[in-house]
């Protein structure tokens, strides 16, 4: 057994048992009953985007620095996963809208600064897939800086925009002790999800390079 | 005096091997004339050299700074003729000359303008747009842009290429004109006849690897001919 | 001071360039009268009669055009320093890469505010806002419109910040130059929500009182500004 | 990674995410029971109202609430479908993508 299908079974592990506390274990909310339970992964998956995004960024910048192709393969993989965590919340989003409002959507706050996010981030694959060989990583890399330093604003921006729909500070106060304990025990579950996709997306990556390493050097025989 | 040292310059594209460990050295008042079939790597080499390309690996000084760290240093002491112009087309010479002599902070300019437009024999085009020049009347135009700040080193890629007689005999006396003046010169060409004349000092760029032939004293024209041709083959 | 005569000279070149064709500004020019036509027809001959209602659409209008001008300004700004590899002449002369993103996002933010003064009497003329405008307003007319094209411009310097390092990347896509629409747009979100309410809030109030959007407008003009400033040496540099 | 070991992981996840909202669900409140309850009620509180009334109104509320649970759930249901299957397809994609990979790298280093 590699060490990757360790992290992949411990991940399945840990989703489960974060579905055992949401469904289970956490009381059930007061106004909103048992469509509050989507709030948990739903929650959780956004935090997941803002730290895939951020690893982007921090791997796009040591990319900058040290020029080492590894850690454009971590950055780009990364978004990629945050592209992925974002649907989610972008798909979650509006079922819970459809209960709570009666409408799939409600340019509510949060949600939209989601939308902007997750097409900042499609941009920056389009855009990569358009660059030439040698300016790729590069580019990329300025560009995956230049997307998180805009995740705040936007973030900040659309909230003034809107007033808050979201259930937001006030609730979050009155959650009961089991409700934070599943919250957080899907966080945690989507993190360790999250790692072990980084993994074999960072895997397929450098599988990708290795073939076109070959490929060219048989080209360069015949 | 040394004014260009490289050594071990390796450029890989992606997962090809352009430049494969060059090792090269220029001193002042010396042309060395770079031999190569297309795609062997001559470009990217004048690329590299000129700091317009950073190598994969390998160091190189000009003028005993090192150009890999300090790029932006090295600049004002490289003058490169390359495929494109490096210039604005729209503009004619004398704009073109303007613009780039204040960038390089050239002093008295109207009068460097004057002298290199008569050098290159543009004088009577100084006001014409560039993007309506003849092969040859570019060229001259690209070699005067080259040298409007003076440079102590000349990076050459294919001087002659698309060039007819009488401007590639301009071009040959251009560079022995600076030769004389004590300037270092890199020319890269496929033409043995012609980088015989011009040069010092001949060397082969083949697989993406130097190989060192001969000073001009030591070699006849028919013998550069006949060992490049041979190697050509391998 | 070297750097600073530099960035002066580029800024001059830019615009000496630019209006040697002319063909860009006729483009961006046309370009941007058809938008407002386009809503105009959309929306017209019968405009909302609530002021606030016709402010938002003359905002909405303004920044449709200016982003989309923006954005094919760009494009062309690159593609000059591109073709014939004039780029590559300008690196050449050791200019810092730095202060060539500086002469760009000047020239271009000149450019730009240039047809925004040109534009925005013309569009709200042609949308009937100027009519329909409150009486505070009213009065003040002329001092509004300078306030607006004063937004329009902190707007277009945040918009050229992001747009000019943007554009310097996409353009390296040979034939590919529609790209910088996607990935631009997203990335000036802010700018153009906070532009399109300070809009309004001077089109129907002739102030901006009690408005924190144009404090985004500038802290997103800033923060950019910074950062592009010091990233774009691996756009030029590789 | 095998495609059918993701499979399993999503049957098992259907299969106990059934079994969660099968017990969310309140329908083990049967007709006896809500009788004996109201009894239970009127004979506590002494009240006096009509047994088939109360009894009627009581069954009513209950489907009412058990309609909107269901429409609830139906909701919750199809948010964690959703978000397993996203999960599920990316990580199917991932390794058949890094399967192939793998098979054209053999080759290639078996044709060398």
């Amino acid at each position: 057994m590699t060490r990757v299908q360790l992290i992949g079974i411990l991940a399945t592990l840990c989703l489960f048992m974060a579905l055992y506390f949401v469904f289970s274990y956490a009381k059930v909310e007061a106004t909103m009953l048992e469509v509050q339970k989507i709030f948990y992964f739903h929650v959780s998956s956004a935090f997941t985007v803002f730290i895939a995004f951020g690893v982007t960024c921090l791997f796009s910048i040591l990319y900058l620095i040290k020029r080492k192709d590894r850690y454009d393969m971590i950055a780009v993989a990364s978004a990629e996963l945050g592209i992925v965590f974002c649907t989610i919340v972008l798909l979650t989003g509006p079922i819970w809208a459809r209960y709570a409002w009666n409408t799939w959507w409600n340019w509510e706050a949060r949600l939209t600064s989601t939308l902007i996010l997750w097409l900042m981030y499609i941009a920056y694959f389009i855009l990569r897939s358009a660059l030439a060989e040698e300016t790729k990583r590069v580019y990329s890399a300025v560009l995956g800086i230049i997307a998180y330093l805009n995740v705040p604003i936007v973030y900040f921006s659309v909230e003034i925009w809107q007033g808050n729909l979201h259930p937001s500070t006030d609730t979050k106060m009155n959650l009961h002790p089991t409700m934070v304990k599943a919250w957080m025990i899907s966080w945690l579950a989507l993190s360790v999800l999250y790692v072990f996709l980084l993994v074999l997306r960072y895997q397929t990556e450098r599988l990708k390079s290795q073939l076109e390493t070959i490929q060219y050097q048989q080209m360069e025989k015949t | 005096m040394i004014l260009l040292q490289a050594t071990q310059i390796t450029k890989r594209f992606a997962h090809r091997m352009v430049l494969n460990g060059v090792d090269l050295d220029v001193q002042a008042g010396e042309v060395v004339a770079i031999f190569g079939p297309n795609g062997a790597g001559k470009t990217t080499l004048i690329k590299i050299l000129s700091t317009l390309v950073k190598p994969t690996s390998g160091a190189f000084q000009i003028a005993g700074i090192d150009a890999i760290a300090n790029p932006l240093r090295v600049r004002s002491s490289l003058g490169v003729v390359a495929h494109e112009p490096f210039a604005y087309l729209e503009w004619s010479p004398y704009e073109n000359l303007k613009f780039f002599g204040r960038l390089y902070g050239v002093d008295a300019l109207e009068e460097r303008i004057a002298d290199l437009l008569a050098d290159v024999e543009l004088t009577p085009f100084a006001h014409e747009p560039v993007r309506i020049f003849s092969r040859g009347m570019t060229q001259r135009f690209m070699i005067a842009k080259a040298l409007i700040h003076d440079p102590t080193l000349l990076l050459f890629d294919e001087p002659f290429s698309g060039l007819d007689v009488a401007a590639k005999q301009f071009v040959l006396k251009l560079i022995q004109q600076e030769r004389a003046r004590g300037k270092g010169l890199i020319l890269t060409t496929h033409d043995t006849e012609l980088g015989y004349h011009a040069a010092s000092r001949f060397l082969f760029l083949l697989d993406g690897q130097i190989e060192p032939v001969a000073e001009k004293a030591e070699i006849e024209l028919t013998e550069l001919s006949r060992q490049y041709e041979q190697r050509l083959k391998k | 001071m070297k750097g600073f005569r530099q960035i002066i000279w580029l800024i001059r070149k830019d615009l000496a360039l630019q209006f040697r064709t002319k063909d860009t500004l006729i483009l961006i020019f046309v370009f941007s009268i058809l938008v407002v036509l386009i809503f105009s027809f959309a929306f017209g001959p019968i405009f909302p009669d609530d002021p606030e209602d016709r402010a938002k659409l003359a905002a909405s209008v303004l920044w449709t055009a200016f982003s989309f001008a923006g954005i094919i300004t760009l494009n062309r700004s690159f593609d000059l320093e591109r073709a014939n590899g004039a780029i590559q002449g300008v690196r050449l002369t050791g200019v810092d890469p730095s202060n060539f993103y500086l002469s760009k996002v000047i020239s271009t933010l000149v450019f730009l505010t240039m047809l925004e003064l040109i534009v925005t009497p013309i569009a709200l003329q042609f949308l009937e806002v100027l009519d329909v405008l409150p009486a505070i307003v009213q009065e003040r007319l002329l001092l509004t419109l300078l306030k607006l094209i004063g937004v329009l411009a902190i707007g277009t310097l945040g918009f050229c910040a992001v747009g000019v390092i943007v554009s310097g990347i996409s353009t390296s896509t040979h034939g590919k130059e529609s790209l910088l629409s996607v990935v631009l747009l997203p990335l000036i979100f802010p700018v153009i929500m906070a532009g399109a309410k300070c809009s309004v809030s001077l089109l129907t109030t002739g102030g901006l009182e009690g408005n924190f959007w144009i404090s985004i407008l500038v802290v997103y003009s800033l923060v950019f500004l910074a950062s592009a400033y010091l990233l774009f040496e691996f756009v030029i540099e590789g | 990674m095998h495609k059918s070991l993701w499979i399993t992981v999503l049957i098992i996840f259907v299969v106990f995410f059934g079994l969660f909202i099968r017990s969310q669900v309140p329908v083990i409140i049967t007709q006896d029971e809500v009788f004996a309850a109201i009894d239970d009620a009127i004979a506590e509180t002494k009240a006096q109202v009509d047994k088939t009334e109360v009894e009627q109104v009581v069954n009513k509320a209950l489907e009412k609430l058990e309609a909107r649970q269901k429409k609830r759930l139906k909701f919750l249901v199809s948010a964690y479908f959703i978000i397993w299957l996203i999960f599920i397809l990316y990580a199917l994609w991932l390794g058949q993508t890094q399967d192939q990979l793998r098979k054209r790298l053999d080759q290639l280093e078996a044709g060398r």
